[in-house]
């Protein structure tokens, strides 16, 4: 369960945006997954549950998947990222490290690795709402 | 007195501390994050505990992603000392870390060539722009005593930590940390530790 | 037999061909794009001629967009070669020359060292996947007969190019061309040489 | 005067462009001129008149200048690039090879060479448009 770790960072962001922009308390926190790292959704949001700081203490945390999707760099070819492109080793070892991914996937057109994830790589914070302190 | 050190390879694309550790086999610790896992005394990280075997060819842009990664989930114990292992010359990696990692102490390790004294030369100057603290400069693979390096870092006023001889013995000995251990270029290694660690407590004190 | 050949060094942090052909003061020639100027003969292209003293810290993206604007701006007289210097590892360099000059031949150098072959290893494994076109491997710096390097290469069906000894009078020499050229190092390339040209020969015919 | 080879690169895209299309004749070509890299828009012009193909016979070249850009990539800072900020052969030696900017440019806020050219870096073709092949 390294979704802990991902949560902490999702947390610690969320709550320097609401300094900066002088939240008293957030609503909702949306957390945009890549599914190229294949993050555990229960994991991710027992992780963020149990990390709520005073001011999330009413927080809705919403997890939106999001597909990965890759271009080639030598054929411009574009494709969407399917799990089944990797056996159990291969997508653990990919979501622990995203980048992995170009160990074991190429490109569908031409072979080659040197490909780009355009989308979908890794976990990323979307929005903080909340309620701005009066003054 | 034992200290309690880390050892993170940045080598992303041509990693070597596990050929040199003889690490085989290893894996990382799921627990809130990756516990680094000990080698020989160390908390390791390589890359090569998630992929031991396979080429990764990556880009720069994919380097600064997975140095950001691995700093996000590791979790480091209570160190005293974290050793970043770094590939060669100027490129993601070194902008990463100084970008990241602000309160790193940079050790540049030159051969006594003149193409690798330039090289680490352009390090120097660009560490010295962005006033990032320098514990100074090892000389390695000295054939013959010359004071050439010693007169170039005098000029930048950077510290010479001294020199590790050229030992044919190295190569056969990597893979196995006893023999290692007793290799002359460990006894010259050993004479320079002393040295490093006593800039790198003053510059902590400094800081 | 004289052969036109073109050197370009893209090396971009870290250039060295300058250093070890003694090159000072060369200005690139603009006629209707960039004209390579002649250094011993050679048709020679390096970031130095442009920026000949800076450190220029460049990240993977700036290697990628100065490398296509290197090779769309210069003009190449008729060459028979061009050689391409490139840094060791694998890195946005490989990957762009194999993207953008995919008729390249592939010509790895590695130490005897553990550590160089497992990187090496690795350039193959990524170049025969893609099918590139490998010209085979030198071994430099071999300072013991050993038939590792060789045994490894039959293996993967690479050809072994042949030897370079450890030579110390190597490093003294540089900068003065007259000087490398009576190297012992240079004796052991030029018997390579031939080998070399041979097999690019029918590479080239092969296409 | 190295434009030549930039007006080379411009045409043979353009023509790739036209030929991908169908086009029978090319009425404009709009290229971007990044001011970074102070190219001479007279010997760029010049340059692309003289190398007009059968079909490009009557096409009107627009050449627009782009202010350059930069964002530190420490400190985050932005920046717009000044011709003064370099002198007579730093600036020669950007006009050949942006990157080489990363020499002489640092943040204005932190110091930094360690920075992105977000615009107006190069020179790129930004349309074409012409007339279309009956049939
Ligand atoms: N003092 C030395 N004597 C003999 N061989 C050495 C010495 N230092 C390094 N080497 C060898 O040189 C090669 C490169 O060393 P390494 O430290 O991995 O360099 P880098 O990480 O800068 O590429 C390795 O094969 C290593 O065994
Ligand atoms: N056969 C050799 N004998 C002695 N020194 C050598 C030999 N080959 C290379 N060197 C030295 O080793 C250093 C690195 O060589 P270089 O060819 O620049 O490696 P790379 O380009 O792979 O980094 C240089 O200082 C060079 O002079
Ligand atoms: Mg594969
Ligand atoms: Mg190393
Ligand atoms: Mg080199
Ligand atoms: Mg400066
Ligand atoms: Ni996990
Ligand atoms: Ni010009
Ligand atoms: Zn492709
Ligand atoms: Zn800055």
């Amino acid at each position: 369960m390294h979704e802990w770790a991902l949560a902490e960072g999702v947390i610690s962001t969320a709550s320097r945006v609401a300094a900066e922009e002088g939240l008293e308390e957030i609503t909702e926190i949306v957390v945009m997954v890549g599914e190229l790292q294949q993050v555990d959704r229960e994991a991710l949001l027992f992780a963020l549950e149990q990390q709520r700081t005073p001011n999330m203490m009413k927080t809705r945390f919403r997890i939106d998947p999001i597909p990965a999707r890759m271009r080639c760099r030598v054929c411009g070819e574009e494709w969407n990222f399917k799990r089944e492109a990797l056996d159990n080793d291969e997508a653990e070892a990919v979501h622990f490290l995203p980048e992995i991914a170009h160990a074991f996937i190429e490109c569908p057109n031409c072979g080659s690795p040197d490909f780009e994830v355009t989308e979908g790589r890794g976990i990323w914070l979307a929005s903080v709402r909340g309620v701005r302190m009066a003054g | 007195m034992g200290r309690r050190v880390g050892l993170l390879d940045l080598d992303l694309t041509s990693p070597s501390t596990h050929l040199i550790l003889g690490v085989d086999g290893l894996q990382p610790i799921e627990d809130k994050g990756i516990i680094p896992p000990r080698v020989h005394g160390l908390s390791y990280i390589s890359i090569v505990l998630f992929s031991p075997e396979e080429l990764i060819p990556l880009r720069g842009v994919d380097i600064s992603n997975a140095i950001i990664e691995l700093l996000a989930i590791t979790r480091w114990e209570d160190l005293d000392y974290l050793i970043v292992d770094m590939p060669p010359g100027i490129g993601d990696e070194v902008l990463d870390i100084i970008r990241l990692m602000g309160r790193s102490f940079f050790l540049l390790v030159s051969t006594p060539s003149p193409l690798a004294l330039e090289t680490v030369g352009k390090l120097l100057f660009l560490l010295l722009e962005l006033k990032a603290p320098i514990l100074g400069v090892v000389e390695n693979m000295a054939t013959k005593p010359t004071s050439e390096v010693k007169r170039r870092l005098e000029e930048l006023e950077v510290a010479y930590l001294g020199a590790i001889g050229y030992d044919p013995e190295l190569d056969d000995a990597l893979g196995h940390v006893d023999r290692v251990m007793r290799t002359r270029f460990m006894e010259d290694v050993g004479k320079l530790a002393g040295e490093v660690e006593s800039r790198l407590h003053k510059g902590v004190h400094r800081q």
